[in-house]
């Protein structure tokens, strides 16, 4: 851990720096799915489009196996944020009573 | 709710051209395209394209995009969504799309998704701060919005896109400092790292991005020199001033409505990251779902525009659209991608591919005259910074006697890149590839008339025409040029050598255009003779 | 891993891990937790994160007050360096139909009888807690400010990282595949990294207990049932309590990190393991909150996701020793709120095999009490 | 900045507009996104991250990151490296999390 790891961003929607990731290996945390929920890496709105390659990499060299063996997270929907409002009213337009 | 047969997800390259085939097979087709303007990556590539004339090599990447789009527009069978992001593929095969700002949802029986790439991100300290960008950020700045991105750059890459987008750069006016690689050697096709060599754009290998600097925004950047274990060497640190640092350290597939959907997605390095897995026809291990583009692995758009067509083909046949004939086009698809691939460039690809095969439970064994190929190895420093060496030059010197007889045609093509339109271009048929389009060319001087018109119609920049009859002392270099201003007739303007060093002030003799649609201009310069092999650039500025 | 172990407990999610902290500090230390992925990947991983006090059954509001005072200072308690995520914004309950008025008229003094400091507000008290809500149709609502938010991943490794501080051995990705039984007694865990001999087993797979519980021929009414939810991108804090309508089935809250969670209850769920996500959902999550919380309309959804409730018939948990293979300890059966509980659940099941006494009785939760009828009735589970 | 002049390209910007940044008057041309517009205009920050507050600009230009967020007519968390620049809407920088009207 160089005194500069804290000035290399990993995750740029959540803030997370590199010191940060190395600090959750440190602690003992192994996988994509650990580091993203203990760190929030990867859960803002790009949903770790940008950061998690980067995560996977520190993780490959840390535990010595190459970036195919490394647990990727998957992709939840939406791919792209969209609004309650816009969600709302496509409800509204295809109703279904049933559940009132 | 909307059904549709076809659903294409992403109007790119790959995604018109399968949007294209499928529905020239009958098939109805909806493409949904997230930007306004689609095309993606082609709407901002100015560069003219390689391949052979079916990829529409030598065509610029935006000419290209405009002729896809206007053939898409004009197909009936085609449904054309744009500013419409595809959010998810859910588990009922329910796709939704924000359309027109609404929440809509569309039931296809096929979808192809052709999503492209992004930019990968580095780590290094300072990686956040304003004026760092993507390079595609960069041309999309230039070459879509017309402004002008910086005034001093420092390119972090050397691969195509960080050669492409310097050499755009200095079309439009920017000045970059340096191309810095972390490889030994330049990832892109050299004929681009000459280009800008010529143009005094060194490119750095073995080099690597320290640190950035600056108070709210770029002021400069700290480099090193990096040994083979990738570490800086001590000492060699050194400051770079410039306002902007671009990263082209490699594309990632944008693979998420791939996992959305449960298709298998696996580490692949020499397809650039995580891709779907996806068969021969490039269905994915979700029946229905196909894959095309740099989405299943990063490669020229010229492949993207062939993968795009096989997986219209594919998933239009499995409509039961086309019929007979139609296996032939997916032959010919198949075979021009193997074409594409073939090259001493195509080596990672195919290396990838045959990971993928193995995944996809269909190992295809290479067939052995590709496996046996042996390609022409540049061992000269040509391969690490893109300047052409007094040995490779000799190897393609046409002898005196050709030289007295006339002007001649010089190819500095050494590297095997899918690429021939210059056999085309020629008229006398003096061009030659021995075998695939892969080949290095070879001039025929007993055939060459020193025509030029290869000089404007070479994607690489490459082929310069030498005159060493002009006069008694003097011979005349016709050179490729794509800046602005033009060099006026009559007047005087710098010769650069093969590095970008000013080799004199020289008389410009002819200026003549290639065509509107061409735009690039042929400069005729009349050098001493015993500069002529040296000139091979010139500005005015 | 060891090929012995006196408790191996299967499941790491809140309650396995808290499970293994009680025992570890109770001198019970050879515990190893095994996890079929990574620790809070089952439900605790993908529940809403609240905690509440308010419940209608005093059961559940014994052990909801009593692990609301560990949740006030997790970090301390199990020495963890990082955050819990405690945020005490409150709940709100709000009433909309009569016959839920006068059902939480009657919570409130069940809540009252435990110390739970909840009360009743009329429109204009609403209106105080969260000026920019839609009254519209609402009766009045019931309000406890030490209800709120605590960070289900980080309290799960709080308990993770404090019980491997005192020797115990945690596992994961590591799936069991089945269990010995001699005589009577739970002997062994087969896994996929060998078989691991045990004097005790405690299931807590949540929506997987009862599929746990037959490999060793015990039955147990726990069914899975999906819940869907989704989470907003963050904004700069506009609601502090978490909103929550039993009638309309739909609970919203932001988080201190400023995103805003919500999930609504499908009645028309089928029991199934699926818990993948649906635009249906999606849609209508959507149109009910933003009914009652209109400034949300412009808030976009980042992430959805699906989570398994593991449903018992009276919506309590069952903590039930196999009678075929003594030892073997199912604690399931949570219907949805197992992390705002397990605090004080897993003391009363560690008090219980380490021989100390416990203020609550551990036999109400056996499944006895559906053949007896001594149903633990929780009526206010969203 | 703009390019003049491009040896591939010409720019037909259509009529010159006018936004406010900062609640500052800036020209623009419809064709540019307001990012472009922004860089045009020399502005290279955007706004804040969220967390610790760092220095934004533009970086990714496709909608796919984070980094442009920022408040346009009012409404915060708005990509402005996609939307296309509107006569008189207003732009200010984002520090941080958006502030959502209620």
């Amino acid at each position: 851990m160089t005194s500069k790891d804290n000035e290399i961003m990993i995750c740029r929607c959540e803030d997370v720096t590199k010191a940060d990731i190395l600090q959750c290996i440190a602690d003992g945390y192994h996988t994509l799915d650990e580091i993203k929920r203990v760190t929030r890496a990867g859960m803002g709105p790009c949903q770790g489009r940008t950061c998690r390659q980067l995560i996977a990499a520190e993780l490959a060299k840390h535990y010595g196996v190459s970036m195919e063996d490394v647990l990727m997270t998957t992709f939840r929907p939406p791919v792209k944020p969209i609004s309650l409002g816009a969600l709302a009213d496509a409800y509204e337009t295809r109703k279904d009573w049933s559940l009132e | 709710m909307k059904t549709v047969e076809i659903l294409v997800i992403g109007g790119g390259p790959a995604g018109l051209c399968a949007a294209l085939s499928a529905s020239a097979l009958g098939a109805k087709v909806l493409i949904a395209e997230r930007d306004e303007m689609p095309g993606g990556q082609l709407v901002k590539q100015t560069h003219k394209f390689f391949g052979s004339e079916k990829q529409h090599a030598g065509e610029r990447g935006i000419h290209i995009g405009q002729m896809l789009l206007e053939n898409a527009q004009a197909e009936p069978n085609i449904e054309l969504w744009t500013s419409s992001c595809v959010l998810s593929i859910y588990e009922d095969g329910v796709v939704t799309i924000e359309h027109a700002g609404q929440h809509v949802k569309v039931k296809p029986e096929r979808i192809i998704i052709a999503t492209g790439a992004a930019e990968k991100f580095l780590g290094f300290p300072g990686n956040d701060l304003p004026g760092i960008y993507g390079a595609g950020a960069v041309q999309t700045l230039m070459n879509v919005d017309g402004v002008k991105p910086a005034q001093r750059v420092l390119m972090v890459g050397a691969g195509n896109i960080g050669l492409i987008v310097s050499y755009q750069l200095k079309q439009a006016g920017v000045e970059v400092e340096a191309v810095i690689e972390g490889s030994s050697k330049i990832g892109g096709y050299l004929v681009h790292a000459s280009k800008i060599q010529r143009a005094g754009i060194p490119v750095l290998i073995k080099h690597t991005i320290l640190e950035a600097y600056g108070d709210g925004q770029v002021e400069g950047a700290v480099i090193a020199q990096i040994d083979e274990c990738w570490q800086p060497i001590a000492g060699t640190e050194r400051k770079i001033a410039c306002d902007t640092i671009c990263l082209a350290v490699g594309l990632s597939p944008l693979t998420e409505l791939a996992w959305q959907a449960g298709c298998e997605v696996a580490f692949i390095r020499e397809l650039s990251g995580h891709v779907p897995i996806v068969n021969e026809c490039l269905e994915s291990t979700v029946p229905g779902i196909y894959c095309a583009g740099d989405v299943s692995g990063i490669e020229e758009a010229s492949a993207a525009m062939v993968e795009g067509r096989l997986a219209g083909l594919c998933a239009a046949v499995s409509l039961s659209y086309g019929g007979a004939a139609a296996q032939t086009l997916i032959d010919d698809a198949k075979q021009e991608l193997d074409e594409l691939r073939a090259g001493s460039m195509g080596i990672h690809i195919r290396e990838g591919l045959e990971k993928m095969a193995l995944k996809s439970g269909q190992p295809k064994s290479e067939d052995d005259t590709l496996k046996s190929k042996s390609f022409a190895e540049i061992k000269s420093t040509l391969i690490s910074d893109g300047i052409a060496t007094a040995d490779d030059i000799a190897a393609i010197l046409p002898t005196p006697e050709r030289f007295a007889k006339g002007p001649i045609a010089i190819a500095e093509c050494f590297q095997e890149i899918p690429c021939n339109p210059c056999v085309k271009a020629c008229k006398a048929g003096a061009i030659t590839m021995p075998g695939d389009i892969n080949d290095v060319p070879v001039v025929n001087g007993a055939l060459c008339n020193g025509c030029g018109l290869c000089i404007s119609l070479c994607p690489g920049l490459a082929i310069v025409v030498v005159d060493q009859t002009y006069s008694e002392d003097m011979a005349i270099v016709r050179l490729p040029y794509e800046y602005v201003p033009l060099p006026v007739v009559g007047t005087l303007a710098t010769g650069l050598d093969r590095e970008g060093n000013a080799l004199g002030q020289f008389e410009v003799k002819k200026v003549t255009s290639g065509g509107k649609k061409n735009m690039t201009y042929t400069i005729s310069l009349v050098v001493p003779k015993a500069l002529a092999m040296d000139v091979r650039g010139v500005s005015v500025v | 891993m060891k090929n012995f172990y006196d408790v191996v407990i299967v499941g790491g999610g809140i309650i396995g891990c808290s499970v293994a902290f009680e025992l570890a500090k109770r001198g019970r230390k050879d515990v190893l937790v095994i996890e079929r992925e990574y620790l809070t990947s089952g439900a605790t991983g993908r529940c809403g994160a609240g905690i509440r006090q308010q419940w209608g059954s005093v059961l559940n509001a014994t052990l909801a007050v009593e692990s609301t005072h560990i949740f006030e200072n997790l970090e301390e308690y199990t020495g963890y360096d990082r955050s819990c995520g405690l945020n005490q914004g409150g709940y709100l309950l709000v009433a909309y139909t009569e016959k839920e008025w006068a059902q939480f008229q009657k919570n409130l003094q069940v809540q009252h009888s435990v110390g739970v400091d909840s009360y009743a507000v009329d429109l204009d008290g609403i209106k105080e807690i969260v000026p920019h809500i839609n009254t519209e149709g609402m009766l009045g609502a019931c309000f406890c400010a030490k209800d709120g938010h605590a960070d289900p991943f980080h309290c799960t490794y709080a308990y993770a990282r404090g019980a491997q501080r005192m020797g115990v051995d945690i596992e994961t990705y590591t799936t069991v595949t089945g269990f010995g039984v001699e005589n009577g007694r739970i002997s062994a865990v087969e896994t996929s990294k060998g078989t691991v001999k045990a004097n005790v087993v405690i299931n807590c797979t949540g929506g997987y207990a009862a599929q746990m519980a037959a490999l060793v021929g015990d039955e147990l009414p726990i069914t899975p049932e999906r819940h869907q939810i989704l989470i907003t991108e963050p904004v700069a804090h506009i609601m502090n309590p978490m909103v929550m309508s039993l009638h309309r089935h739909f609970y919203v809250q932001q988080t201190p990190h400023g995103s805003v969670i919500m999930g609504i209850g499908d009645p028309t769920e089928p029991v199934s393991h699926n818990i993948r996500s649906s635009w249906q959902y999606l849609e209508h999550n959507a149109w009910l909150v933003t009914q009652t919380l209109p400034a949300f309309r412009s808030l976009r959804v980042v992430r959805q996701w699906g989570g398994s409730y593991d449903m018992s018939p009276d919506r309590n948990p069952i903590i039930n020793e196999a009678a075929d293979a003594r030892g073997f300890i199912s604690v399931a059966g949570f219907s949805g709120h197992g992390f705002m509980v397990a605090p004080r659940t897993a003391i009363l099941l560690a008090n219980h095999l380490t021989g100390q006494e416990d203020s609550l009785d551990i036999q109400r939760f056996s499944v006895e009490r559906y053949e007896t009828g001594a149903l633990l009735l929780e009526p206010s589970v969203v | 900045m703009r390019i003049e002049a491009h040896p591939v390209l010409n720019f037909e910007r259509g009529e010159k507009i006018t936004f406010f940044y900062n609640d500052k008057e800036v020209e623009a041309y419809p064709t540019e996104t307001i990012a472009a517009a922004l860089h045009a205009a020399g502005v290279r920050k955007l706004g804040e991250s969220p967390e610790l507050h760092r220095p934004r600009g533009l970086f990714c230009a496709i909608g796919n990151c984070s980094s442009c967020f920022m408040i346009v007519d009012g409404e915060p968390n708005m990509r402005v490296c996609v939307m296309k620049v509107r006569p008189g809407i207003r732009v200010e920088e984002q520090k941080g999390k958006g502030v959502i009207r209620t």
